[in-house]
């Protein structure tokens, strides 16, 4: 048997086991903790599977800006819970739950033994016209040629989504800064960790976005280090976010899905349809997109995990 | 040519994964969490590095040598940095 | 060689499959996260030695995680500091 | 065996696992972690298609796998927008399980 096959099998085999230990830990914390380390690990599966553009998204959002959304997230809701501590399900209807959700994995696996061969595939449909598009990445090339629509709902599903965080904040917090969670204390370890590592999160994140029309990577792994970069230093107290009610802030959220739109309606004059690129300028429409989704992209992402705007709480008072 | 680096690579590689199943067992067998802080940043920095330096004869252009090198310097300063973190918060949590 | 970095891949595998018991153990929060900081580096060490065997992109995923291995360990010693504050808050009247 | 292989079973046992978890835990952030799980076996198995698809020199089905990067953006939107609601309901009513009866009266 060759080794990367072995690999492969005791990878799929510890993300099965910390699936298990995430659902079955007793507490939430460790759960969150067994999340993350899931994220890790299913990351380097992509790459098992030769999708680095999936690794690469997986790395920066699945792993790292969840893990951080999730752990704070847990220390705020705190360790037990009142109610539902003793509450226990009823036996009859626990083993009705095994047994659908056995039925449900032996079903997903039988049809995994029963993929037919060879495999369909759009692969060679997706590269015919890569070459007219001048992006030599095949999955930006998809992302934003052929399934420029999903991307597009997409970037306004992740702005809808923080809209809505935005409006859980309280009447009296509306002015507020959004805050991740806690003051920041001046200082320390974390702001040298900070001022080391954000300056080279930042052109590695740039350096992604500018990369990914070529290679693996792109604006989402872009906009998600450079989101990740921003909590750091909010958490180091060496950044800082304006109050929502910014106008500034609020034109940089809007402008890559505006540029996005513009470009998309621009489609109607040079060819006749929405999101078609002019021929010959598809790479510099594309390249045009990515630069302008990457900020808005990245704060989007970045104000998901801070939350609402909230007052900063008093420590000492 | 080519064998000496190769054996490099074995050589350097097999420390480090040497130095990274000492971290671990330092993690599982070490009776308190500062001992195990200990082990552990030994592991992350020294079985990072060695597999690092073991990876190098093999990359073939700079750029992906200095991708290597730039990996390694992060873990250092993230894992140094995030230990006396968590080395803080235990003081305050006994004290 | 391929096979030499795959078989080093598989061993630090191994090493992360057990100090995933220490995940499991803790006993204390501090415990768990920094053997989740360990697993963070051996799965940076396997997509290195991947990297190492021609996978070229994975040196980028790994770069990905070096950068982003402290937020989890920040957010974590942070929310804990948090979540001191509130409870000394909530004792006063 | 092959690579896709194992990981497609990976990912049906994933999904089973996450939607057992999604019935049985009584607190929304456990249940939001058993969503996740699920959401990635989806994914890995849809990445599974997209490396049997693999033609044309490309390492695998670049259509899949354009969708997947939008299913992760995606699901982390839901999973911020969602913890943001808990955190909101937690600070309201201090509580954040789905149980009907409090079996104490310390809520109030």
């Amino acid at each position: 048997m060759n080794t990367d096959l072995i690999f492969c099998m005791g990878l799929a085999l510890l993300i099965l086991g910390v699936a298990v230990f995430v659902v079955g830990s007793r507490e939430p914390f460790p759960a969150v903790v067994g999340f993350v380390i899931f994220g890790l690990l299913v990351s380097i599966a992509w790459m098992c599977l030769s999708a680095p553009d999936v690794a690469l998204t997986e790395a920066a959002i699945g792993g790292g800006v969840t893990g951080a959304l999730l752990l704070v997230a847990t220390a705020r809701l705190g360790d037990s819970s009142k109610k539902g501590q003793k509450t226990k399900t009823p036996m009859g209807f626990h083993g009705l739950v095994i047994l659908l959700c056995v039925a449900v994995s032996a079903g997903l696996i039988a049809v995994v033994l029963t993929f037919p061969e060879p495999a369909p595939t759009l692969a060679l449909v997706a590269l015919e016209p890569l070459e007219s598009t001048g992006v030599k990445n095949p999955v930006t090339a998809v992302l934003l040629a052929y399934r420029a629509l999903d991307t597009l709902l997409e970037t306004v599903v992740v702005l809808l989504a923080m809209a809505g965080v935005w409006s859980l904040a309280k009447d009296s917090d509306w002015s507020k800064t959004p805050l991740f969670g806690y003051s920041p204390e001046p200082g320390g370890p974390l702001v040298l960790l900070a001022k080391v590592l954000i300056p080279v999160g930042v052109i590695f994140g740039i350096y992604m976005v500018w990369t990914g029309s070529d290679h693996p990577g792109g604006k989402f792994q872009g906009a998600a280090i450079l989101a990740a970069m921003g909590i750091l230093g909010l958490v180091a107290g060496v950044t800082s976010v304006p109050a929502v009610t910014n106008a500034k802030l609020r034109w940089l959220l809007v402008l890559g899905p505006a540029v996005f739109l513009v470009v998309g309606l621009m489609g109607f004059l040079s060819v006749g349809y929405f999101l078609a690129w002019p021929p010959g300028l598809s790479k510099a429409v594309i390249v045009l997109i990515e630069v302008a989704l990457t900020p808005s992209l990245a704060l989007m992402l970045g104000l998901l995990v801070a939350g609402p705007p909230r007052q900063l709480p008093t420590s000492n008072s | 040519m080519s064998t000496v680096l190769d054996l490099l690579t074995i050589v350097f590689v097999s420390v480090g994964v040497f130095f990274f199943v000492a971290g671990t067992v330092g993690l599982l067998r070490f009776p308190d969490t500062l001992t195990r802080l200990h082990a552990l940043t030994k592991a992350d920095n020294l079985g990072l590095g060695l597999i690092v330096i073991g990876l190098l004869p093999r990359v073939d252009s700079p750029q992906d040598a200095l991708k290597l090198i730039l990996v390694w310097a992060l873990v250092l300063v993230a894992s140094s940095n995030s230990s006396q973190l968590i080395a803080r918060k235990v003081r305050r949590e006994e004290s | 060689m391929t096979e030499f970095l795959f078989v080093a891949a598989i061993l630090v595998l191994i090493t992360l499959t057990l100090s995933l018991a220490r995940v499991l153990r803790g006993p204390a929060k501090v415990d768990r996260m920094m053997a989740a900081q360990l697993l963070g580096t051996g799965g940076i060490a396997i997509l290195l030695l991947a990297a190492g065997s021609g996978l070229k992109a994975a040196a980028d995923v790994a770069l990905t995680l070096a950068l982003l291995s402290a937020l989890a360990a920040v957010a974590f010693v942070k929310s804990g500091e948090r979540l001191a504050t509130r409870t000394k808050n909530d004792k006063q009247p | 065996m092959t690579i896709p292989t194992i990981f497609g079973i990976c990912a049906s046992l994933l999904i089973g696992l996450g939607l057992y978890g999604i019935i049985i835990q009584t607190r929304v952030l456990r249940k939001l972690l058993a969503f996740n799980l699920v959401g990635t076996g989806v994914f890995l198995l849809f990445g599974v298609i997209g490396r049997r698809g693999a033609g044309g020199g490309l390492e695998g089905d670049p259509v899949v796998f354009g969708l997947v990067i939008t299913g992760i953006v995606v699901a982390f939107s839901a999973t911020a927008l969602a913890v943001a609601i808990l955190i909101r309901l937690h600070e309201e009513t201090g509580d954040d399980s789905l149980v009907d009866e409090p079996p104490d009266e310390e809520g109030r």
